[in-house]
């Protein structure tokens, strides 16, 4: 029955759209476009072979583009480019980039068993640098700064002056909320530590202090959660936007 | 009386056991309605995004700011709009513009955004905005720019070697750079940038996420690393709102609503269903 | 010669990193930068690796007629035509790379993706329930964001996208907050353990 | 704040300059402005600052000129705002002698005295992270260390392994199979490494009941391990005779096509306890989903925070973040896992620690405890 529900929508839009004549406005590629989007949406309605094609084609499509856009964007300008450029020269810091580009090579000795170990010395250079960035990165945006900003007056600054002004219910539901910030959220992340506390077993005062860490982490997961569906449903608003706007024409 | 009681037992048993393919066609038919009826609705600014709104007004002619497209087709619905409407407000308020990006697929959105607006503001490419294109290396990318642009990015998206870009004369790194403004769909994004940079280099950063990475921005909101924030398809069009210029974003927002209205709706819904199985099970 | 010499790159790499966000002389900020430039051109090799993988994997099954050989043609032949194209005429607006990428790449992305509306709605009817005070207390939260940050909800109550703010900037950043502190810990120690060779698992077993 | 003030300390201006601005003063008709050009501390070497003072009014623009000293060609740097705090001329050379030189319009130029920039071997502004930095790296060295020579260390119990054991036991009343999904990323991800040493455990126990458990694996690489996890959690239970190679699957590297193969075994083996321990992503809701609707008892860890709420919402029990690494870490005794953890746990009571009293000085108002942590 679904089925026939869903080819019926897809045609009465068509029709709606050929009959006010916008149809034959899309271009031959958002016809691609479109049809490559309806055989993906088809797998809603089951895995088919539609799906798949358009599947691995589009993990195909994608990695050649990689492939692409990594040769213009960094193996010309950043590699031999350079290089080219240091051997007319003879300048000893362009001809440095050697290295890099034997360690790249280096990394295809995977497809070679007897060679493979040869890879991880290229593995190895690239990974320790990210490791380094990664705790620099880790220390100062993260660990640091994090602490500093969590240093805060128990009392949330101008908020008392709030609670006695205001007036009404909203307002002073407001007030309140404005008073218990500074305060919640410096309980609210020592809590939070105290359940990724492993060194101690969570009794007592401690298994208290670790319920409410989540009951934190359950509002927090709940934000999440609120914005996930956001995000997938914009996802969705922009598609059904680029077929009935792009394609059928139907709106603007 | 005990025959009803199992009809309606079986009811339930079947109502939370619907075929998901009808809750598809639910979901369907509230994001395609409010599009084509073409609704919209009025929203109040929040905070975060009145913060990035305000520190790029405050900006003056003739700065320059980077413009990181790190994000990809996959979602283009939220950020796109945002990248939209930050051009907008940039290239009005006569602001350089920077983009670059350490997804490969950022440059090409990147680029249609570009070509749209320029005409419209009477901007020229190389003068008044670039495209350095894509860069691989994440985090190494960010630090080496932050020190030496040139290094990093010798040549532009289409292959410009970047001094004979007029614009750029006198840019030799980040720190010639007013504010990093970041549209990011994950990693390396947003979240990298300040790690790296807004510290180090003592960089004012901005920028917009994906709605799914929203909430976990707010402790660099708070910490005042980030300047302001639009989160998802929302934050756009609360931008839009801002500039003047709606866009994908204001268009969306109600079917965004509907959509919202009816996943609440089941998940109450179904969570009564559940409990009153429970009540009938314990009985 | 196999494991040495790695370890001993990756200390030398990482240490550089390190140790340049401290000591900003040339002596050290000059091998830094040129240890990041190396690095953007290693991470780019590696891509194509993986892309080569790929590619490989889907030859040997198109070679051994295994299920679904046939897509896994359609992968490569994709695969190859998207990258000599982009490689032999160029990647600027307005070519055929170009057009491919907006009219194939971006449709089936970003569709992909969307398919996660559908999945989370149904599983928010099927699977969602407030078993627990913790899965009760999510759930409300959850309802109250996703009705506070569209415009309907403050048709429904004007207060509402200020007190969803108020849920985002206190408890919500508190948690995640605690998350963060905890998640940068852990990269830390990873990264240390991994510059000093304690963590190897990244080289693979001999 | 302006940033030279920040990166500038104090420099005042030095005693024969102020004697030759009150000379240059005494001069009647003209504005006098004096001129300091001093090195940026904590840098590479490449910036000079300069500040200066003067009859100046609101208004008034400087031009910046600067002359590779004893040359005196001088060369154009900026035009700005007499009234800022001051300038940082950047992409200098050390091994050069700067002058520089200021002109306010109708004003008599200010010179400055010759400078070269020099660079620094320590950024001391940074030395509180370094401190904090080393401090954690020690601990982190000497906890590994200590857990290797067979220190015991105290992990609390988490209560996602108490719900999986739960759950293997239900599986067994019913006489199902338990699935054990160990994520879908590579072993380059230590949560799945963090899920094989957890697999093993759960090997054992499914060993011990009798209960067959299912494993299927989204990345190739993840198949032999899962399977040696597997086999030594079947040895350590006594029971080797049980193990069934066939049942550790590899589905498909592509995602969804993995899921889906996921939802398959659901349905046909009819799985009574389904475990998902490792890194996930839009999977997981699909997995919980089908696996709530089959009712199965469902244990999940992950630390990929952005499936957690899936998780949490669909599941019996999750395993929250790092819960899953120390889970792994109380389960294999590996010191190098225990030694991260008992480091990090170390760290965050500090942590507490220095928010109680950060917070607490703040409230009496005295900043300069939080500003030490400020980072540059």
């Amino acid at each position: 029955m679904t089925k026939y529900i869903l080819i019926g929508v897809v045609i009465a839009l068509m029709v709606f759209a050929v009959a006010s004549g916008r149809l034959g406005a899309a271009s031959f590629g958002t016809w691609i476009g479109a049809l490559l989007t309806l055989s993906i949406f088809s797998f809603l309605y089951k895995d088919n072979p539609l799906y798949k094609l358009a599947e691995h084609i589009f993990i195909g499509i994608s990695a050649g583009y990689f492939v692409a856009l990594e040769y213009w964007n960094v193996f010309v300008p950043n590699l031999w480019n350079p290089l080219l450029a240091s051997f007319r020269t003879v300048s000893p810091s362009g001809l440095m980039l050697i290295v890099p580009f034997v360690l790249g090579l280096l990394l295809f000795t995977r497809f070679l068993p007897k060679a493979a170990w040869l890879s991880r010395w290229s593995m190895a250079a690239m990974i320790g640098s990210y490791a380094g960035l990664a705790i620099i990165g880790a220390l100062q945006g993260d660990l640091l700064a994090q602490i500093r900003a969590n240093m805060m007056p128990l009392i949330s600054p101008g908020s008392p002056g709030g609670l006695k002004s205001a007036a009404g219910a909203s307002a002073l539901f407001f007030a309140t909320l404005e008073v218990l910030r500074n305060p919640l959220i410096v309980i609210g992340l020592l809590v939070t530590l105290v359940y990724f506390f492993f060194s101690r077993e969570h009794k007592g005062s401690l298994g208290a202090a670790s319920r409410v860490g989540v009951w934190f982490l359950m509002i927090s997961f709940g934000a999440s959660f609120g914005y996930t569906v956001m995000s997938r449903v914009s996802l969705l608003i922009g598609r059904l936007h680029f077929l009935l706007s792009d394609w059928l024409g139907i709106i603007h | 009386m005990e025959e009803r009681g199992t009809e309606r037992r079986s009811l339930l048993t079947r109502l939370s056991l619907i075929d998901r393919r009808i809750l598809f066609l639910i979901i369907f038919a509230c994001a395609a309605i409010p599009l084509l009826i073409g609704a919209s609705l009025k929203m109040s600014v929040t905070a975060p995004v009145k913060g990035l709104y305000d520190a790029i007004d405050a900006l003056e002619a003739g700065s320059c700011v980077w413009l990181a497209a790190d994000y990809d087709p996959g979602s283009k619905p939220e950020l796109s709009p945002m990248n939209y409407a930050l051009v907008e407000h940039l290239f009005r308020k006569n602001i350089k513009v920077i983009s670059a990006s350490l997804w490969a697929p950022g440059p090409p959105l990147a680029q249609t955004v570009f070509d749209e607006m320029a005409p419209v503001h009477g901007k020229h490419y190389g003068v008044d905005y670039v495209n350095l294109g894509f860069k691989e290396g994440r985090e190494a990318v960010m630090v080496s720019v932050a020190e030496d642009l040139r290094r990093t990015f010798p040549e532009d998206y289409a292959g410009t070697p970047l001094d004979s870009i007029p614009m750029l004369k006198g840019i030799s790194s980040l720190k010639d750079i007013d504010m990093i403004i970041c549209v990011s769909a994950g990693y390396p994004g947003i979240k990298e940038w300040i790690q790296q940079i807004a510290t180090r280099y003592d960089t004012v950063i901005g920028g917009g996420v994906t709605a799914v990475s929203g909430p976990e921005m707010y402790p660099y909101i708070q910490s005042g690393q980030l300047v302001g924030l639009l989160s998802g398809m929302k934050g756009a069009a609360e931008y839009e709102q801002l500039v003047g210029r709606p866009g994908l974003g204001t268009a969306g927002m109600v079917a965004q609503s509907s959509v919202h209205v009816m996943v609440v709706i089941f998940i109450i819904f179904a969570n009564i269903v559940y409990f009153l199985e429970k009540r009938r099970a314990r009985r | 010669m196999r494991t040495e010499i790695p370890v001993a790159m990756a200390f030398i790499a990482g240490m550089l990193m390190v140790v340049s966000l401290f000591v900003p002389h040339p002596f050290i900020a000059e091998p830094a930068a040129v240890m990041r430039g190396w690095a953007i051109i290693i991470t780019a090799f590696a891509y194509v690796l993986g892309v080569a993988n790929i590619a490989r994997i889907s030859l040997h099954t198109v070679r051994n007629r295994t299920t679904d050989w046939q897509y896994k043609a359609a992968l490569v032949v994709a695969l190859v035509a998207m990258a000599g194209v982009g490689i032999a005429g160029g990647i600027n607006s307005g070519g055929l790379f170009d057009w491919a990428y907006l009219n194939m790449y971006v449709p089936m992305q970003a569709t992909m993706f969307s398919l996660l509306a559908f999945f989370i709605a149904s599983a928010a009817y099927r699977a969602f329930r407030a078993r627990s005070v913790e899965a009760t207390l999510l759930l409300v939260v959850a309802a109250v964001v996703m009705l506070g940050r569209v415009p309907v909800g403050e048709k429904l109550w004007p207060g509402l996208p200020a007190f969803t703010e108020w849920i985002m900037e206190v408890p919500n950043m508190a948690a995640k907050r605690g998350i963060m502190i905890g998640a940068a810990l852990g990269a830390i120690s990873t990264g240390l353990k991994m510059i000093l060779g304690i963590e190897r698992s990244y080289l693979g077993s001999d | 704040m302006h940033p030279l003030s920040r990166r500038l300390p104090s420099y005042g201006l030095t005693l024969p300059l102020v004697l030759l601005s009150l000379l240059l003063a005494a001069s009647p008709g003209l504005a006098t402005v004096i001129l300091e050009a001093v090195d940026v501390p904590n840098d590479d070497g490449t910036a000079l600052g300069l500040t200066w003072m003067g009859d100046l009014a609101e208004g008034d623009s400087l031009t910046i000129s600067r002359a590779a000293y004893p040359d005196t060609a001088w060369s154009y740097v900026a035009t700005v705002d007499a009234m800022r705090e001051g300038y940082i001329d950047q992409g200098l050379s050390r091994k050069i002698t700067y002058v520089y030189k200021i002109e306010s319009a109708g004003g008599r130029p200010a010179l400055s005295g010759p400078v070269s920039p020099s660079a620094s071997f320590l950024n001391t502004s940074r030395l509180v992270m370094l401190a904090v930095l080393a401090l954690y790296f020690i601990s982190v060295l000497i906890y590994i260390k200590l857990a290797a020579r067979g220190r015991e260390f105290f992990v609390r119990r988490i209560s996602g392994l108490n719900a999986i054991e739960e759950a293997i036991g239900r599986a067994t009343e019913m006489g199902r199979p338990v699935l054990y999904v160990p994520g879908i990323d590579d072993l380059n991800n230590i949560q799945t490494i963090a899920s094989m040493v957890i697999l093993g455990d759960v090997a054992r126990m499914t060993a011990s009941y009798e209960t067959p458990i299912i494993v299927p694996v989204c990345k190739p690489f993840v198949v032999p391990v899962a399977e040696e996890a597997v086999k030594q959690g079947f040895m350590n239970a006594g029971r080797p005779e049980l193990y069934n190679p066939d049942n550790v699957r590899y589905l498909s590297d592509e995602q969804f096509a993995f899921t889906a193969g996921v939802n398959g075994i659901m349905l046909r083996e009819r799985t009574a306890a389904n475990i998902y321990m490792g890194s996930f992503f839009a999977e997981s809701l699909i997995l919980a989903e089908t696996g709530f609707s089959t009712g199965a008892i469902q244990v999940a860890g992950t630390a990929n925070i952005h499936q957690l709420p899936f998780f949490v919402a669909a599941c019996d029990y999750a395993l929250i973040g790092e819960e899953l690494y120390a889970a792994s870490a109380y389960l294999s005794k590996e010191p190098k896992l225990l030694g991260t953890l008992k480091a990090s746990d170390l760290a965050k009571v500090i942590i507490m620690v220095l928010l109680g009293i950060g917070c607490i000085t703040e409230t009496l108002g005295l900043t300069s405890f939080a500003d030490l942590f400020t980072a540059r």
